[in-house]
């Protein structure tokens, strides 16, 4: 039982944080708010993704003299790392587009809450 | 070179184009169109001779760098991925060439990095298309869907609202699918979709490959707007320039629809999807609703626009449909009418467009049969694209159809053949009440005079650039209509996963 | 809607949780995506790379070679995300001069 | 938009620690094959030394730097350098992005570790430039100005 907890804590962690992008994300009426609940939630899978390629006892996976290549088990499994610095680049991307997207939204109705900006762009439409 | 390349050659030309406008186009801003042009019919050309490759020698794979792949990367050419290239580049080749003229007169728009944004919005679709690897895969959605929010948020004054809620639900589809990814790499190490493939009967039973599946699944929903995840598509279609809505109506929704019938039925299997998890029965019932609530919402708009994007949503729910039934004649007719809702959505809108550009405006209740009068030939392709939807016989939307119609009479669900049914009649609905005004009410003295048409009656037509691919796309609707026998024989049924 | 959102809350997290109880521990060497074989005894990518990425490309760097060699095309396509938000930025907010000398987003 | 005092403190520690951040920018980029860093890495701490100097003295004068009109094409630039790279491969006679093919005159492994810097090149440049022209265009959409 112990050893389950010990072994799994980590992904829970990360997926405490997926759930509180989420509430952000859908929850938040605030445009603002809801990029960084979107933030979180695709750092959160970042973490996760990194969490699953521990290995206890291993080193990182720079090539070492002394280590060797023979034995996999003392290097970290490399490709989560790759694919996450992937996925962040993408996250950084996202981040931009949408600040950008505010930026306009904001000049064009001079508010950022959901709520007013939809009755407005009703008002828009019926005109 | 080219014969040994050609699996990898329309993504990398489509590329090399968008990346190289940017620096070429910084003096002269003309010159973006015509490499838009040059890159788009090579990527049609590569796309015919692929399909005649594959057809001749059977799959093909490409592997990048030269890694086989459970290392490396790899494209997968087979008939269901060329098939769908084609229709792509085919698509976004008629829309480019009548987006000259419109680009020209949106003075909101500046050209280079609109057309930019087109090229890498097309290589994100054809990598996702072509690829073998769900990882890669990732990253060509994340293109295409970041290229997407960028051409809708040059519409009118609202579309930047629609696009941000577009890029909050596909940011987080984006993300339930790398989670998706994630659960399947920790429990099988693998992430090429061969691979996953030969792996994943040894782990059928796991909760974590379900609810990785699910996720999956849900990603790919919110992409191809499956009915309660459609949230953002009537309003990003709306507001979006002419030019964006009718490249991303088309194209965009059908690269969710294909790549949850590539991860659903060629990695995970046709049997464990439909027999043991019955999420193809959910997907089914989903898209019926869909069908359903996409006729009945598209009836309540007036807004000419609006109306085809709520018809997008119950036309999606036909594909979903077909891939739900999970039979051979469901498949073909999903596979079918991915293409038939291409061509006549790009002409619907392409159409949409010409009215605007003439009228101003495209609202339904504002049309009367002057429009006819001033411009025939729109008005006529107009009228085959909706009888093609409605599903009228000789056009291309009925024998789509009729493969659903027989799909559900193979599997005797009859209430989704009553949907069809029924849709087909909502949809002559409201086809019929746009071909009424356009054919039968006489222009009142109280219509406002619009501010483009000249006074007398002879015809007043959009210029030929903007005419031809309308034309284009409403005669190809009939000549593919008539011959669909010969595409079902010849390259659809050769799609049929294993196992079906 | 605010139901539906609690809803939706509510069904991913205990789809997570159910998810990870059947995941390998956190740290176990010997989990399947870090042997040497997969379960269909195809070659498992990760244990490949540790033991080839020297070998293959002179760097000691195993995430430099991933990167840049043997998953090469996922970073290009990365690049290519990046210069699309560059793009899109452009397209939205840089102000030109027109032909008249008038400014315009 | 409104400018404050040019403040002598910001301006001079700005300007002092900017060139050390490239300097490390660089090493991080060069070393990426025997240490953690790389392009993305280093792409970013150079972006972030031209943004300092933004942040301190301001857009007009950092114009002088670095143009922001330069920085679309230098970024498709970068992408290009990592594009040409692959090609090369892809002319003479390999898949796309198959660096072993690539006439550099040494073993396929060390031929490959030469691809792999060239490409990091490339991405180091062009994550530089479009990082500064994000935050210059954000700028300029800026409602103060």
């Amino acid at each position: 039982m112990i050893n389950f907890f010990l072994g799994h804590y980590g992904y829970w962690f990360a997926i405490l944080l997926m759930c509180l992008g989420l509430y952000g994300a859908i929850m938040k009426k605030n445009l603002i708010k809801k990029l960084i609940g979107m933030t979180i939630f695709q750092t959160a899978i970042i973490i996760f993704f990194v969490a699953s390629s521990s290995k206890w006892g291993a080193t990182v996976p720079i090539f070492d003299e002394k280590i060797g290549v023979a034995n996999t088990a003392k290097y970290i499994n490399p490709l989560p790392h790759t694919l996450m610095l992937t996925a962040i680049v993408v996250g950084v991307a996202t981040m931009g587009v949408a600040l950008a997207l505010v930026i306009t939204t904001y000049l064009r109705y001079k508010t950022l809450d959901e709520s007013v900006l939809l009755k407005r762009m009703k008002k828009d439409n019926d005109n | 070179m080219i014969i040994r390349n050609s699996a990898a050659l329309i993504p990398l030309i489509l590329l090399f184009t968008a990346v190289s406008i940017p620096i070429v186009a910084l003096k002269k801003k003309q010159i973006a169109f015509f490499m838009v042009m040059i890159a788009t019919s090579l990527s049609v050309i590569i796309s015919f001779y692929n399909i005649f490759r594959v057809l001749k020698v059977g799959t093909i794979h490409y592997h990048f760098g030269g890694w086989i792949p459970p290392i490396g990367i790899e494209y997968v050419l087979d008939p269901l991925s060329s098939f769908i290239c084609l229709v792509i580049n085919v698509i976004a080749l008629l829309v480019l060439i009548h987006s000259k003229k419109i680009i020209e007169m949106e003075s909101n728009i500046k050209s280079v990095p609109y057309y930019a944004l087109v090229l890498l919005m097309l290589t994100g679709f054809n990598g996702i298309v072509l690829t073998g690897d769900f990882f890669n895969l990732y990253v060509f959605l994340e293109i295409c869907s970041l290229a997407m929010y960028g051409l809708i948020s040059v519409g009118g004054k609202q579309a930047p609202v629609a696009a941000f809620r577009y890029l909050i639900m596909g940011a987080i589809g984006g993300s339930f699918y790398l989670l998706g990814v994630g659960f399947l790499y920790i429990k099988t190490g693998s992430l090429n979709m061969a691979d996953v493939r030969s792996i994943i009967p040894h782990l059928y039973d796991e909760p974590t490959v379900i609810v990785a599946i699910s996720l999956m699944v849900i990603g790919f929903g919110i992409k191809m707007a499956v009915f309660p995840l459609h949230g953002w598509l009537p309003d990003a279609y709306t507001y979006a320039p002419t030019t964006s809505s009718a490249l991303i109506a088309p194209t965009g929704t059908k690269i969710g629809a294909y790549a949850m019938l590539r991860t659903l039925f060629f990695v995970f299997g046709v049997n464990y999807v439909s027999k043991t998890l019955h999420i193809t029965d959910i997907l089914a019932w989903l898209s019926a609703i869909g069908i359903i609530y996409g006729s009945i919402m598209a009836i309540a708009q007036k807004g000419m626009k609006r109306m085809l994007a709520y018809s997008s949503v119950s036309q999606i729910g036909y594909i979903g449909l077909g891939i739900g039934l999970c039979n051979p004649l469901g498949l073909i007719g999903a596979v079918l009418h991915v293409m038939n809702h291409a061509i006549m959505k790009a002409c619907l809108f392409l159409v949409a467009g010409n009215y605007r550009v003439k009228l101003g405006h495209s609202n339904i209740f504002k049309l009367n049969d002057n429009i006819r009068k001033k411009m025939p030939w729109t008005t006529a392709a107009f009228t085959v694209a909706a009888l093609s939807m409605i599903g009228i016989p000789p056009t291309l939307g009925f024998f789509s159809k009729w493969y659903l119609a027989l799909g559900t009479i193979k599997n005797s669900s009859w209430i989704f053949l009553a949907v069809l049914l029924i849709s087909s009649l909502l949809n002559a609905v409201y086809f019929f009440r746009v071909l009424e005004k356009v054919y039968l009410k006489p222009m009142s003295s109280n219509d406002l005079e619009e501010p483009n048409m000249s006074k007398n009656s002879k015809a007043d037509e959009v210029s030929s650039s903007a005419l031809i691919p309308v034309l284009i796309l409403s005669v190809a609707l009939i000549i593919l209509g008539l011959l669909n026998t010969i595409i079902v024989k010849g390259i659809i049924e050769k799609m049929i996963p294993a196992g079906m | 809607m605010k139901i539906v959102n609690y809803l939706i809350m509510i069904i991913f997290s205990a789809l997570m949780i159910y998810a990870s109880l059947s995941l390998p521990d956190r740290g176990d060497a010997y989990a399947v995506l870090n042997k040497e074989k997969s379960l269909a005894e195809t070659q498992n990518a990760a244990s490949y790379y540790i033991h080839n990425a020297k070998k293959d490309a002179e760097t000691e760097n195993m995430v430099t070679v991933v990167l840049a060699d043997y998953r090469g095309y996922d970073t290009l396509g990365e690049e290519t995300v990046i210069l699309t938000a560059g793009l899109i930025c452009f397209l939205l907010l840089r102000i030109e001069k027109n032909k008249n000398g008038k400014k315009r987003r | 938009m409104e400018r404050r005092e040019d403040n002598p403190i910001v301006s001079l520690v700005s300007r002092t620690v900017s060139p050390f951040i490239m300097l490390f920018a660089l090493y991080v980029i060069f070393h990426g094959h025997y240490s953690p860093g790389g392009g993305f890495q280093g792409g970013t701490m150079l972006a972030a030394a031209f943004i300092l100097i933004r942040l301190s003295l301001g857009m007009e004068t950092s114009q002088l730097q670095f143009k922001s009109s330069w920085a679309t094409p230098l970024g498709s630039a970068g992408v290009l350098i990592y594009f040409g790279t692959g090609l090369v491969a892809l002319l003479f006679g390999g898949n796309f992005l198959d660096y072993g093919f690539i006439p550099f005159y040494a073993t396929v492994a060390e031929n490959r570790s030469i691809g792999i810097l060239c490409i990091e090149i490339g991405v180091a440049i062009a994550v530089m430039a479009i990082m500064v022209s994000i935050y210059d265009d954000l700028l300029r959409g800026s409602p103060d100005d």
